[in-house]
């Protein structure tokens, strides 16, 4: 039990027989033995190996753990693309009230009110920030959202009689964009960026064919690029018969600056653990809701919001629908959350809050542009990507720089992507940090710069303040052990 | 700020938005509120919900009321963990990633299989996904079998995620309707050499525990994959491993570890699997490995199977999943511990039985004869009448059957779990037994 | 900013003009200035130096700060005589509820008869387990406690027509003791504890006149032994028409195992923080029942819980009453903790918790004896008072001893304390602590043994581990500062 | 472990208690409860507490409706911070330290004195010894002259803790029966030489705003301090602070800053002074110093004033305090800042001053026509009754003043926060005003 933060044994190596935490039973009379019961042929041993602790012990053990970890609330995180800003804790507290948190999903609609009223206004505030018809809460996360919006558009063809196999997808896409593609069922055809760093009309134009059922793309794009022929391009998909899907998940760069719907889109999903301050968790969980333009509400997965003279209930009667990607309907405590953000930045906040995201994004770029360049030319929305030439001049590497940046306590950038820029560096600081914490980050930025001139054996063995150096990922990947196992007993 | 970039105001840092798009992007929502009127706000809507709180409840199919024990709330409000991503920068997450090594560890132990993904969205998306891991296992085969006493949800969302695939079929197996278990005798018949992965539920949607070593038997003479999915993961303590009964992925929904009912969402989508599979299988994994000084650590791995690397070639789009569901499943897995799940499956059992029993005595009888773990079906005359009845005696049970099985329109669903008690179950028969029409 | 905890700035350096956070207005209508509807004469200017953050800055800031406490919930904390033992989380949670956290303590009693069940529950089992008649919830410390104890046994002797003005107190005993003692305007005379560590009737005797109100005595004492002659001692008391004063903080050992009633007790303070497990709080809030005889109810402070046949109300009409020590009745959010606590072991855990209690600190004691001798030969308690002779081999003190500890991740016992063992290590290691964790700190205290024979400047120069250094506390007392000051205005 | 110790059960090892004694011991309490029905039990509880939600509540007399904001329980609930105790090892507890630090400089802000301790129990007990403390400084005086106007649990506690001096007196200072103040030519005529220290609400337990600067000129005058007490310690936030005034120890209860009701505790007694008297003041304090290395750091100081070094001499026999109060009035406070602290006073006010006009207008008059911050008196016939119809239109306002003041039988408080608006401010009106018989 070291002074500061350390290794913490495993659970099962802490475990001690005959130890025990919670117990749960109400007390009552002995009751008949459950495998009996059930079936003794049924029923299992003994869970060898399941960990045996006090509650006092497991209760540390995760407290340790914690302890272990950088976080947004603690560090500044400025992981590009991932939005990581602020979680007002009211949100979480909201959330948690037995209201919410105690209601089950198939609890009769006319007592569940609260709840359905509650989707059905973020629903209305999503349509309105995005500018489309039609919103679904139901997909998990963004990257079902895609697939969603993805699987909406094929039955929207299908409808249609055209039975198209290809997404256009930009080569500066997200690896989830063509992920979904596949997953869709559709061929993905690659567009190229310009020079500039962003999609030309031109491009989309040479690659639409009558077997495109839509351009898959996100605004601003992954360089942190407004693109500026977006609306063009809408028009020529729409001419001829394919859609757009925006990928929102850069919608913190848009609130109240322009509505996907504007842009023309036909599909966005959005990514409410981003753009509408949902905590990440450590890697989710996240909502991804969808939003369309009319013409494709038939198609959104079921249930969906539906108001009766009764009041709202859960609709899963229509016909063209692709069905449902999930149980029950969208994650709901996430979506609290999602709708108090809203509710508490309101028309005026929101869009102030894509400013200032915007605006500490340019500052960075500006105070770190002599030794860190831009990848683009082109202004910047709320991140930013940069280069750099270490590579060249000290032979110092993008991961070198990074793991360099945690020894400053700051959570690094997006290293390497989008995959069209060399050894990029995606900064994303997000509108609720402030100037001194993003002066301190140039400060250790240009300071690790030099470092990596002067010393770069210092980057090369980064971290070193850290409870753990450098960790062996290679070695994980060679030989993997993905789980404990007893002492003696083998990996698989 | 604005100085230091060189522009004179806020908005010229949006000039590349052309401005008639701005002026069109004015958002007509209402003005911002303070902390206090939004806690007001959502609490009021919280109140609406009155189903929440004041009934004694007996709502099951696919989620589960269990206690949650307060350390579990107290680990996950930790700002370190709620407020990280995913561990892209190992050295700075070591918590969350020895917390994933552990709940996979667990989830390996749980199912009996070799080892388990951090984590997936729900049960139902798992269940999907896992078809379509057994789909790039088994290569060419066309075959989907679904059993129709699968819940319904996770059968739906299979035939959505199938949906863009036009060379795969799915087949429904049905169930016998004295027994409410899968029919062997239809999946024995199928095509064997087309059969690609068979999907049973256990326990079912029924609540009913399917054979799934006979089941495992027929779809392995098939060379197929079988696919377990569990929606109420507490019945893992007390029922065999899937993997020993011979599943080959075991998936399902982890909600009763822990996550409480939040309306439906986050649930916590599990699934494992035996080593051979490793690299078909979807989501992120957590791998153990040393650090510089030697010391064990922990790191994401093989993500050459993942989205961000292999692109459209990966085993899965998932990229966010549910990590913090999966450190509430860890969390009240420790504490309960070996001894304590394994009481709690068994104190399940003995007053879902005990349900069973009075229900029947009073002339109320289960619509299925097999074996059940804490749910099961019941013959109902009119399920949505007498879910008034027992609304109006402050109860909740269900979901009824009919609309998911039009075959089943005079059954609905009872779960029974820790939190009722005896007194609540005489409730219910009173209510269900009761001769007053609604 | 650094990767691990470190140096967080004040506050009020962090401030920058016009930041804001939380904005608890509603909106509304412009409304009349507030000056001027209380006068403009009577209003201050706005605070000079006041902070000025926003949310994420504050949350920052005191999640920072918290990474630099040592806490029960994270490390092993014997500190002796303050019983640092697990504190079941699921208690704040029931704190936490509306119904308690919402209550405003004048509410009408037919409105507030849960609250006023809890007390009273609460009241009858601290009587059951102290054997005691009559308990009031009224004191806010075990200080507190002992002050109204005091003042109960004043009252009670001034009503017998006697007016004494003596309290005997041992020696050993803890510092609020003597200085409660002053507080209740008796004057105190010191019992001298035997050389085995306990106070023998003999003493008692012969310092025992008609003046003496009350013996104030500990039990187990801070040596963390049990009084031997304590019912002898209580019935010498008792024939002389004084008191027998039980300072109750150390009731962890006798639960289930000795009722203070029966040792002839008249009064006893129990804290709530300590036995029944409310958290501590970094210094509070704790809760100080006091539980007395007979004779004495009439005098405990008021309000006092009573039944009438609408329910449990509160009372002030007690004529006899020493009055109130504070508003309202109780901290009642420690209450409803240690209530939960108490409900959740029930009599088996409750007797059992004692003995482990027991069992930990006498499993310490052995292991430790060959360099760390108990301060006593008789048996342990629930703690143990041992010392060491590194003074004398090595000139390590038993401060540099406990600094040291730190390094291993341990909070150190209480040190110099009783003030009758010179250089006293005080281990209190609680039920709640596993073995492995006590066999750790053995490992600790032998290594840090041999150690300040080797290498002394180790112990002298700790803690060399954590986020600080060694900090000077002659120099903090020195040089008082006491407060932040803007630049540039003179510390007075 | 028995082993390790050489004794064969654990029973052995309370041999030293003798076994009669032991025997005796026995509880009978009834057998303990899992965390779940421990939880169900509690909540059942807090439910029969209906005051506590569904009421428009007007309650002031001592603790205040404030809005908590999510942030505090946030902090508090931090187990480095809940679950340490008292900063003994500096090193150790920087957390604490420092913002122990942070709040003494707060609350040297609010009363606009030198120094502040680092909490006390509550607003009743820091009066009580800061009486205590003013006798230590001004040495053999006799006379304590308590207004009547001030809280009377204040003047209560003062009392208790002064019965055991017999060689000290209180005497009360009456107040104007018209403007609810204290009477500043009783206190003028009091005998000088004689005065210890004087005591007044600030504002006092009417609400009403007592001229603290003339009361400190009569005092100072008699060479004795001036101790303010401030119930309501969102008031310092508006009003000029005490110490500006004249007051020599400021002393209140910080319940307001983020604290909550808790049914009346704990609370958050504050106390500040005049540097040249810190070595009187009771209570922890914390101070600056430097680590090893140089590093600012915190730790606790002047611990000669205390129990634990200076036993019988010590200032006060406190020793655990309201720490983790006072960390919560730290996060409120900097969540608050500058400006909207000043803000949330200045609404609470307008809403008040709102609430005074509206019932005037329908003719329930406020008792007193001294100056107010968010409470004050109304004159009522029958004000039992009234809160019994109050009660019935779901409102809840208060205290009754009779039982205190038996002068006062006709009257009671008003106090109205941010947590009130307009139309519950109508909805009192209507109550108060309507002519129905109880
Ligand atoms: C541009 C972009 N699109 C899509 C996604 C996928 O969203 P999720 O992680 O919620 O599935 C991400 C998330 O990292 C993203 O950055
Ligand atoms: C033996 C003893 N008595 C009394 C007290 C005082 O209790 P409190 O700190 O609750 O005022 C303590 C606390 O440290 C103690 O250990």
């Amino acid at each position: 039990m070291p002074a500061l933060p350390g290794a913490v044994p495993l659970l099962f190596v802490e475990s001690v027989a005959g130890r025990r935490g919670a117990d749960l039973r109400a007390c009552g009379a002995p009751q008949p033995r459950a495998a009996a019961l059930v079936g003794e042929e049924l029923c299992r041993e003994e869970i060898a190996g399941f960990p045996e602790l006090s509650e006092p012990q497991v209760l540390r053990h995760f407290l340790r753990l914690s302890q272990l970890n950088f976080a947004q609330a603690l560090q500044f995180y400025p992981l590009g693309s991932c939005t990581m800003k602020y979680n007002p804790v009211v949100n979480d507290q909201m959330a948690a009230l037995p209201g919410f948190a105690a209601l089950h999903p198939l609890t009769p609609a006319h007592l569940a009110q609260g709840a359905l009223e509650l989707m059905a206004r973020l629903e209305g505030a999503l349509a309105e920030i995005t500018g489309m018809d039609a919103v679904s809460l139901h997909p998990a996360a963004g990257a079902q959202g895609e697939l969603t919006g993805l699987l909406v558009a094929r039955a929207y063809h299908r409808k249609q009689g055209r039975m198209r196999s290809k997404v256009i997808v930009p080569d500066s896409a997200h690896g989830t964009n063509p992920a979904s593609c596949s997953l869709a069922g559709f061929s993905m055809t690659v567009a190229k960026s310009n020079r500039r760093g962003f999609l030309e009309a031109r491009e989309i134009a040479r690659l639409l064919d009558d077997d495109v059922a839509a351009l898959m793309v996100t605004n601003p794009n992954t360089l942190g690029v407004f693109e500026p022929e977006i609306v063009e391009i809408a028009a020529l998909l729409h001419e001829r018969g394919a859609l757009l899907y925006l990928d929102g998940a850069n919608m913190n760069a848009l609130l109240g600056v322009a509505k996907p719907g504007d842009l023309g889109a036909d599909i966005v999903q959005l990514n409410l653990h981003k753009t509408f301050s949902t905590p990440h968790g450590g890697g989710g969980p996240g909502a991804g809701p969808i939003a369309v333009k009319a013409p494709l509400d038939p198609f959104l997965p079921v249930p969906r919001l539906k108001r009766t003279e009764a009041g709202w209930m859960l609709d899963s009667k229509r016909p063209d629908s692709i069905g449902r990607l999930r149980s029950f309907y969208g994650n709901f405590a996430m979506l609290v959350r999602g709708y108090c953000y809203i509710r508490a930045l309101g028309t005026d906040g929101l869009a102030l809050a894509s400013r200032l995201a915007i605006l500490n994004a340019n500052y960075l770029r500006k105070r770190l542009e002599d030794l860190y360049p831009s990848a683009t030319a082109e202004p910047s929305m709320h991140e930013c990507v940069l280069t750099h030439d270490l590579e060249k001049r000290a032979g110092v590497s993008t991961f070198e720089v990074a793991k360099r940046l945690l020894d400053f306590g700051f959570h690094p950038p997006t290293i390497y992507f989008p995959l069209i820029v060399h050894g990029a560096l995606m900064v994303e600081p997000t509108e609720t940090e402030s100037k001194e914490t993003l002066d301190a980050f140039v400060d250790a930025m240009r300071r690790i710069h030099a470092e990596a001139l002067t010393t770069p054996e210092l980057l090369k063995e980064a971290p070193h303040t850290l409870p753990f150096s450098r960790i062996d990922e290679v070695e994980a990947a060679r030989h993997p052990i993905l789980r404990w196992r007893p002492e003696g007993e083998p990996q698989r | 700020m604005l100085d230091a970039i060189g522009v004179a105001q806020l908005d010229d840092l949006v000039a590349s938005v052309p401005a008639e798009l701005r002026a069109r992007a004015q958002l007509r929502l209402e003005a911002g509120r303070s902390e206090a009127e939004v806690a007001a706000e959502a609490s009021a809507l919280a109140e609406l919900n009155r189903g929440a709180r004041g009934f004694a409840s007996f709502l099951g199919g696919g989620f589960y009321r269990h206690y949650v024990p307060a350390a579990v709330s107290a680990v996950l409000s930790r700002a370190e963990f709620a407020t990280a991503y995913t561990p892209y920068q190992p050295e700075a997450s070591q918590g969350t990633t020895q917390a994933i090594f552990e709940f996979q560890t667990l989830i390996a132990l749980l199912t009996g299989l070799d080892l388990a993904n951090a984590s997936m969205y729900d049960g139902a998306s798992a269940v999907a996904e896992a078809v379509l891991m057994a789909r790039r296992v088994t290569g060419k085969r066309r075959l989907v079998a679904l059993a129709r006493s699968l819940w319904p949800d996770y059968r739906e969302t299979v035939q959505t995620y199938l949906s863009a695939f036009g060379d795969l079929e799915t087949v429904e197996i049905p169930y016998d309707d004295t027994t409410g278990l899968l029919r062997l005798d239809r999946l024995e018949s199928l095509p064997g050499k087309e059969l690609l992965c068979a999907v049973a539920g256990y326990p079912n949607g029924f609540g009913t525990i399917e054979p799934l070593g006979k089941i495992a038997e027929i779809v392995h003479r098939h060379d197929a994959l079988l696919v377990s999915a569990t929606a109420e993961a507490l019945a893992l303590a007390l029922l065999k491993p899937p993997g020993e009964l011979g599943a080959d992925i075991a998936v399902g929904e982890g909600q009763s570890f822990g996550l409480g009912l939040n309306f439906g969402g986050p649930g916590l989508g599990f699934m494992a699997c035996r080593s051979e599979h490793v690299r078909q299988m979807p989501g992120r994994l957590v791998g153990q490995t040393r650090d510089r000084q030697g010391r064990q650590a922990f790191c994401l791995t093989l993500a050459a199977r993942e989205q961000h690397i292999r692109r459209e070639r990966a085993t899965s789009n998932i990229c966010t999943n549910h990590s913090l569901c999966a450190l509430a499943a860890t969390v009240y897995l420790s504490l309960l511990g070996k001894h304590g799940l394994r009481e709690l499956a068994e104190r399940n059992v003995q007053l879902a039985h005990q349900a069973a029993t009075r229900l029947e005595q009073r002339g109320v009888r289960r619509r299925f004869s097999g074996p059940f773990f804490n749910e099961f079906a019941l013959a109902l005359d009119d399920p949505a009448g007498r879910q008034t009845i027992a609304e109006r005696a402050g109860l909740l049970f269900g979901p009824a059957l009919g609309e998911s099985y039009p075959e089943l329109a005079q059954s609905a669903l009872i779960s029974v779990t820790e939190t009722n008690d005896s007194q609540q179950i005489e409730r219910l028969c009173a209510a269900l037994a009761t001769r007053e029409a609604p």
